[in-house]
């Protein structure tokens, strides 16, 4: 056989293939094609965790109010997961969706990671990264200037809450610094402290002792949505130590009523005729409480004053609201309201809220009045079971302040928002009168500097277009927020602020609760990025104003503040993480009321002072709206959902996630519409349409909602965001900046629960 | 050497520029679907429209109707080597030929429709043997080895490469021992387009697709084998005669055609009967038990009844019987309906055993799910239409296809 | 697939399954490898090719 | 797939979710998104591209004005057990490549990650829609892969996800108790994230085989009903409703069947 050129390539290659083809079949090209396979699919953008051991540390959530204990379990240091601290006596373990996500509140886009100097425009989204002293030089230089004008009354200051140490911190400084513009979100809870004020002549904070209650009748208030702090109401809800049945009255079937025993709709706007002809049928059947009305109510008979002048009582006054008329009002049948009446009465431990949804708006005086009312009649305040009084935490008393005459003048001035005045006195902070007095002033603008803490009132406030409009005035914003909102965005100055899990802070009551239960959130993990403290902030700010302002802190930084203001309790904190200062509720019935009369004032004597005719019994004036019904034909109306957040704090991507196409589709808000209402215009389930108010217009899709009250919009608190990440801005709309403010007569507190509205298709 | 032409002598082809530019077209189409291909695996799945609700749905319906229409070349050869149908030798190649094209276009459409393309071969190494997608895969590639086998020896007829003795040799050869190839190429299509139908028919968490019985066991299996065969042929049928349209010549004796058309005609009839008694039996008592009328399927606007008429009476009964009949079949008219329709069908019952199964609600509080694909989908699916072509281009161009060619158009 | 894949166990379902894919790969292998060996065999053998009076199907 | 003789010692892990209690509060979805390093996109409204191991829905009564009635609906990986209870769920059998196991110690359903080649099949075996894919690279922007648990790997594009019953918790239980020389889990050494999450307890998770787990007691409640059971899956997720409407949007029936009547046949099959 001839080896030529041509067979020895013909051989080569059949061995070659021969070759090939036999180590196929032994597994080592299989096994290496295994490795390299798996190898390949080692990409360098999927992350590999990093192990460590596991450990736990105990803290309380400070997303929101609700005060509820957490467990931070981390790997190595790490926190990689929030849960419910089960041995915290506020939430027992349970926790919401917010409180859940908390991580990504600590990591996530939406973080200011340095200082930072606006560049080009306000809001255009430039920045420039500066160090920390060249922030607080230009904060402190500029209120060091404006107090050298002899002018610190034009610093404002507006804050997401007054109570706990750095909201006090900062007041202190307010104070020390000359402004009396310390200005503070309003809430459910500024109208019912108000009620409480009036009837009982008391300052705290309204406590519902739901773990005791057996009926709660809810006028709107989302039991089960973030009403009166979620991690407690819905553990109670759980342990089904609530009550054994709720009544939810709102005209959406909300998930509160849902749950509920029983859900009646209302005309929106109509609770108070209701509570009223509630008292109406359980005072005509003498289902009152006896000995209550007795021995402590003042103007429940009608009664003489000292003047010989009669007056009417409570019980003359709700002769107005017979069922008949009642039901003609709210909508409601008339047979289901003595119904009603007596199913509250004859339990054992009822109780009426106010304050709808999760209570971010504060509503009218006269609603949570007679709710607060309803209450007394059956005998349930300063009850088990029942409405009482927490008073404010007493906190260790600081140094006297001691103020310089540029200070004391400047304290002298009126507040800008008009709270306190003879206009509205009873009232501690009207932050949505703020933009209509920048705007009507002349010449320089009121408000020279806005300092904005733990607040976002860019996106909560009514009307936020106009709102902003009215920012555009003031020449100094600085915003301590740890987080890119719409209000730090529009700011000149950022001063980012630890994020929660990395911020030392007390939580000095857990809102709603009947207990004084101090938390401390102890920092679970260094600060990630180059923040600080706001309460260090404020103290360095002060420091370098110097005189009487840096003499107010004498403390080296907000820790140490922190732990002189605690004293004994320090120790506790520390270890426990929460303590429990009893309070004897309820307190005995003849000390509680510092009224004129020492009593419970059901004709409410503090209505009448001062120059205003506010008619001090409760009677129902339909809350006004906003809209020319001849022009919009629907009703908008805002409402809660526990999986978004509303307030000041945004929601965390997590949280968006889990909300249903039927709320957000996209970038398009999804409302809810009655289907026999859309049908009437001629809607389908799903169109798009532009909807329109007063105050502005938003395309959003519809959706066919049964469990919603014919001609009414629904539309959820949350959406709409313009800053803080991808995650979150440009979807859907923000509800508020479709709503403008009415202000109560009585209080000057917000009362818009909604504002007419028209749709059409696109 | 280099003198031996590339196309055969005595067959007329058309000019090269002529050639060049339908090529050139192709191509065009071709790589459109190409750099969508690339899309998807760059860029993950997201590029399509399918989501959780509708995780199969036009790949794996081009998947199964090529795998049905490629059956021509099983069912041809079985006719052919094991059954002994001579005539069919005629039209043997081209059947082939297709079924070559459509299952290498399953096997490029499965590479393209699996989220992590580069553990494809985890469905051998990590095999689950109760898989019907196992049994599918594996039947699957080995029968497209087959059909590469049973090309081979077509490609080396080509002058210029038949000139190589070795694959000379190997052509003669391969040629040889053909029968073998062809009858394990039937067995393992007999598995393979049963398994296809045992995939939707197994999922008993799908009430629309889900079979009990003897009507998954042997029933699915037989379905779909059957319809490939029966609408296999038609398809090798309907593609001659749209060559035969597009090169302006006869390619194949009408008595070949006849003889394959009758046989599908009678596979189409009694696949149609059987299909009837499985639906009658699905309709009647294996929906009712799972809670569902036979309407609560076809209750939605695109898929409606209208489409089950179709599917069975229309594109089944019609054609069937149409192509059993001589008169029928000899029609020109009524024989290429026939084909057409038969076609229409099986892709239907592939695309409903797919996509419906996918779009109706098993949960009373579910719609139904809704789905358009996107343009990377389009244009990954048209890509083997553009590549079928171009193959079928060139072996008509460089390879003795058609057997009678010569015979049926003399050169002058 | 294979016997050291950890899915595999000698039950009946995997004699049968992969049975009828080892024995569908070898017939195929068995083929294709006699085909080419005996075109080697033929180029070489000798005898410069096979009778060219053979009857190709399709011709 | 192998099967295993001990189904006396087995386990079967299962779950009672009390549709009376539930408020829809959706802690159990983010909870379990933390458990599980389930990543997030900057557009999660589409519900069929978005990952959720345990989704809850919103169910209604379809009653006009005011006799409207909602109900919320979480529905996890119901880890079936398949016809006749054999492990035979309708994904498992259906996977060509082993990536999902039907475990017999424990009756949960896992899903290989590495081993997913991502056909989908089982996507469309499971009337649950429990299975999610990576539709898209699973992305943490802006360092929240810090807070990634190391318990769980994070998926990679192209691969299937679901509920497992947040089996690394079992076996970091499992780990634990060999430390400590016990063979006996307690019921509270083993808990999934959304179980541990709810904040009204409307969730119970257990050993449906253990007379003394709550789930056991429960799962014979009047008020339970598993979804689709005339599809004969065998969930190992039980629900409590007192209300029928509930129960008949569980599962398919005639216009004339009545929830109760039906369900009890098919446990013999």
């Amino acid at each position: 056989m001839k080896i030529d050129r041509r067979s020895f390539l013909s051989y080569t290659t059949a061995v070659v293939l021969g070759g090939a083809a036999g180590s196929m079949l032994t597994p080592a090209p299989w096994k290496l094609m295994d490795d390299i396979s798996i190898w390949t699919q080692n990409w360098p953008w999927t992350p590999v965790p990093q192990d460590g051991a596991i450990t736990y540390k105990h803290s309380v959530c400070t997303l929101c109010p609700g005060g509820c204990g957490i467990d931070v379990r981390l790997a190595g240091g790490r926190p990689i997961k929030i849960e419910g601290d089960k041995d915290h006596p506020v939430n027992k373990g349970s926790l919401c969706p917010r409180g859940f996500s908390a991580l990504q509140y600590l990591y996530g886009p939406a973080r200011v990671t340095t200082p930072l100097k606006r560049e080009g425009k306000r809001g255009e989204g430039k920045w420039q990264k500066i160090t920390w002293d060249e922030a607080l030089t230009a904060v402190s230089g500029k209120l060091a200037e404006l107090r050298s004008n002899g002018r610190p009354d034009t610093v404002a200051c507006i804050s997401g809450s007054d109570q706990g140490t750095i909201p006090n911190l900062i007041g202190r400084f307010m104070t020390a610094y000359g402004s009396p513009n310390f200005l503070c979100t309003a809430t459910a809870k500024d109208a019912m402290e108000q009620a409480i004020y009036l009837t009982q002549g008391r300052q705290g904070s309204p406590v519902f002792d739901i773990e005791n209650a057996d009926f709660i009748l809810s006028f709107g208030a989302g039991i089960l949505e973030g009403w009166g702090g979620t991690g407690r109401m819905l553990n109670l809800y759980g342990a089904g130590k609530s009550a054994k049945t709720l009544v939810q009255i709102e005209p959406r079937l909300s998930d509160t009523a849902a749950r509920a025993n029983q859900w009646i709709s209302i005309t929106p706007g109509t609770e108070t005729a209701l509570a009223l002809g509630l008292a109406h049928v359980m005072v005509k059947e003498s289902l009152y409480d006896r000995q209550f009305i007795e021995n402590f109510a003042f103007g429940f008979n009608d009664w003489t004053d000292d003047n010989g002048t009669a007056h009417k009582g409570f019980a003359t006054a709700i002769n107005d609201y017979p069922p008949a008329k009642v039901a003609r009002i709210t909508g409601i049948k008339e047979a289901e309201i003595p119904k009603l009446a007596r199913k509250f009465a004859k339990a054992a431990a009822p109780i009426a809220v106010s304050g709808r949804g999760q209570g971010l708006l504060p509503g009218s005086i006269d609603e949570s009045l007679a709710v607060l009312l309803l209450n007394a009649i059956a005998g349930n305040i300063n009850k088990k079971g029942g409405v009482s009084v927490l008073s404010d935490f007493d906190y260790a008393k600081w140094p006297e302040i001691k103020i310089d005459e540029t200070a004391s003048k400047g304290m002298q001035q009126p507040r800008i928002d008009g709270a306190g005045s003879d206009d509205f006195p009873n009232t501690r902070y009207l932050l949505n009168r703020l933009p209509e007095t920048l705007v009507a002033a002349s010449g320089d603008a009121p408000i020279q500097a806005l300092l904005v803490t733990g607040a976002n009132p860019l996106y909560t406030m009514p009307d936020t277009a106009a709102a902003k409009k009215a920012f555009d005035r003031i020449p100094f914003i600085a915003s301590f927020s740890p987080f890119m909102d719409e209000t730090a965005s529009y700011a000149d100055y950022i001063l980012p602020d630890h994020t929660p899990l990395e911020r030392l802070q007390e939580v000095p009551a857990a809102v709603g609760i009947s207990r004084q239960v101090i938390s401390l959130a102890k920092p679970v993990v260094k600060p990630v990025y180059e923040t600080h403290h706001v309460g260090d902030t404020f103290i360095q700010i002060a420091r370098n104003l110097g005189g009487f302002v840096k003499s107010a802190f004498p403390w080296k930084d907000y820790e140490t503040f922190l732990k002189a203001t605690l004293k004994d309790h320090w120790r506790t904190l520390n270890k426990k993480g929460w303590v429990e200062i009893s309070h004897d509720l309820p307190e005995p019935l003849n000390y509680v009321f510092n009224t004129a009369s020492g009593k419970f004032e059901f004709y409410p004597t503090a209505r009448v002072s001062g120059q205003k005719t506010i008619p001090p019994l409760p009677a129902f004036t339909p809350v006004p709206i906003e809209g020319d019904p001849q022009r919009f034909d629907l009703v908008l109306m805002p409402f809660d959902s526990i999986r978004l957040a509303g307030g000041d704090v945004a929601n965390a991507p997590f949280m968006t996630k889990t909300v249903d196409a039927n709320v957000l589709l996209h970038q398009t808000s999804v409302v809810e519409i009655n289907p026999a209402t859309a049908r009437k215009l001629g809607l389908k389930d799903g169109d798009s349409v532009k909807l329109t108010t007063p105050r502005g217009e938003a395309t959003v899709q519809l959706y066919f909602y049964d469990g919603i009250m014919p001609g009414l919009i629904a539309m959820p608190r949350g959406l709409g965001h313009t800053a803080y990440s991808d995650y979150l801005a440009n979807k859907g709309t923000n509800v508020n900046q479709l709503i403008g403010a009415i202000a109560d007569p009585d209080s000057g507190l917000n009362t818009a629960w909604g504002i007419r509205a028209t749709i059409t298709r696109i | 050497m280099n003198e031996t032409p590339l196309i055969h002598a005595g067959v007329k082809r058309c000019s090269k520029w002529q050639f060049s530019l339908w090529m050139a077209g192709v191509t065009a189409v071709l790589l459109w679907g190409v750099y969508a291909m690339f899309l998807c695996w760059f860029k993950g799945l997201n590029q399509t429209n399918m989501n959780d609700a509708y995780g199969f749905a036009l790949w794996i319906w081009a998947d199964l109707a090529v795998i049905a229409l490629g059956g021509g070349a099983f069912f041809s050869g079985f006719l052919t080597y094991i059954v002994g149908k001579d005539e069919l030798k005629n039209i043997i190649n081209y059947a082939v030929i297709i079924g070559f094209i459509c299952y290498s276009s399953a096997l490029l459409i499965l590479a393209i429709d699996i989220g992590q393309p580069l553990r494809g071969w985890f469905i051998f190494w990590h095999a689950n043997v109760h898989s019907m997608l196992t049994e599918v895969a594996f039947c699957l590639s080995c029968y497209f080895a087959v059909l590469t086998i049973e090309f081979i020896p077509l490609i080396l007829e080509n002058p210029k490469l038949e000139r190589k003795p070795f694959l000379h040799h190997l052509s003669h050869n391969m040629h040889g021992i053909m029968a073998i190839f062809a009858a394990t190429g039937v067995f393992l299509s007999f598995f393979h387009q049963g398994s296809l139908g045992g995939v939707a028919g197994v999922l008993f968490g799908r009430p629309f697709a889900y079979r009990e019985h003897i009507f998954i066991w042997p029933f699915t299996f037989f379905l779909f084998t059957w319809s490939a065969a029966a609408c296999g042929p038609c398809f090798t049928i309907l593609v001659t005669k749209i060559t035969e349209k597009i090169t302006r010549k006869k390619l194949v004796k009408d008595n070949v055609i006849h003889l394959l058309a009758k046989i599908s005609g009678w596979m189409l009839l009694t696949y149609i009967i059987a299909k009837t008694a499985d639906t009658l039996y699905w309709a009647m008592v294996t929906a009712p038990n799972a809670g569902f009328t036979l309407m609560d399927f076809y209750a939605s606007p695109t898929y409606n009844i209208g489409l089950l008429f179709a599917e069975i009476v229309l594109c089944g009964f019609i054609p069937g019987l149409i192509l059993i009949t001589k008169r029928g079949r000899e029609n020109a008219f009524l024989l290429n309906t026939a084909i057409v329709l038969a076609v229409i069908g099986v892709s239907l019952n592939r695309w409903v055993m797919v996509l419906q199964v996918m779009a109706v609600p098993v949960f009373s509080f579910n719609d139904w799910y809704t789905y358009l694909p996107s343009w990377q989908e389009v244009a990954t699916t048209v890509l083997p239409v553009a590549y079928g072509l171009i193959v079928i281009s060139l072996a008509h161009r460089y390879l003795p296809v058609f057997p009678q060619e010569k015979e049926l158009n003399p050169v002058k | 697939m294979f016997p050291f894949c950890f899915e595999w166990s000698w039950d009946i379902s995997h004699l049968v399954f992969m049975g009828g894919l080892w024995y569908a790969l070898s017939i195929i292998g068995a083929g294709m490898t006699f085909a080419i060996v005996k075109s080697l065999f033929d180029i070489s053998g000798g005898h410069g090719g096979h009778d060219d009076n053979h009857d190709h199907s399709h011709h | 797939m192998k099967e295993q003789n001990s189904h006396t010692n087995a386990k079967r892990y299962g779950m009672v979710i009390d549709l009376d209690k539930c408020t829809g509060c959706g802690a159990c979805m983010v909870a379990c998104y933390s458990e599980n390093n389930v990543p997030f996109k900057t557009d999660e409204t589409n519900k069929l591209d978005s990952i959720n191991w345990i989704r809850v829905y919103k169910l209604t009564n379809n009653k006009p004005y005011p006799d409207t009635e909602i109900c919320y609906l979480p529905m996890p990986c119901m880890q079936c057990d398949g016809i006749g209870k054999h492990g035979h769920s309708p994904c498992v059998s259906v996977c060509p490549a082993v990536a999902t196991d039907y475990d017999y110690d424990t009756g949960i359903v896992s899903q290989i990650y590495t081993r997913c080649f991502g056909c989908r099949y089982c996507m469309a075996a499971c009337p649950y829609h429990a299975r999610k894919f990576n539709w898209w690279d699973p992305k943490w922007p802006a360092d929240t892969e810090k807070y990634l648990s190391p318990n769980v790997s994070p998926r990679m594009r192209g691969v299937v996800e679901k509920c497992s019953f947040c089996f690394h918790r079992y076996q970091l239980a499992r780990e634990k108790a060999y430390l400590e020389k016990r063979q006996k889990l307690e019921e509270q050494e083993y808990q999934t994230a959304c179980t541990q999450a709810c904040p009204v307890g409307a969730i119970t998770f257990g050993d449906l085989n253990n007379k003394d787990h709550a789930v056991y007691k429960l799962k014979n409640d009047p008020r339970a009903f598993r979804l689709l059971e005339r599809l004969q899956t065998n969930p190992k997720v039980y629900y409590l409703t007192s209300k029928n409407w509930v129960r008949r949007a569980g599962d398919n029936y005639l216009a004339h069947e009545e929830p109760g009547n039906i369900t009890k046949v098919k446990e013999h099959h």
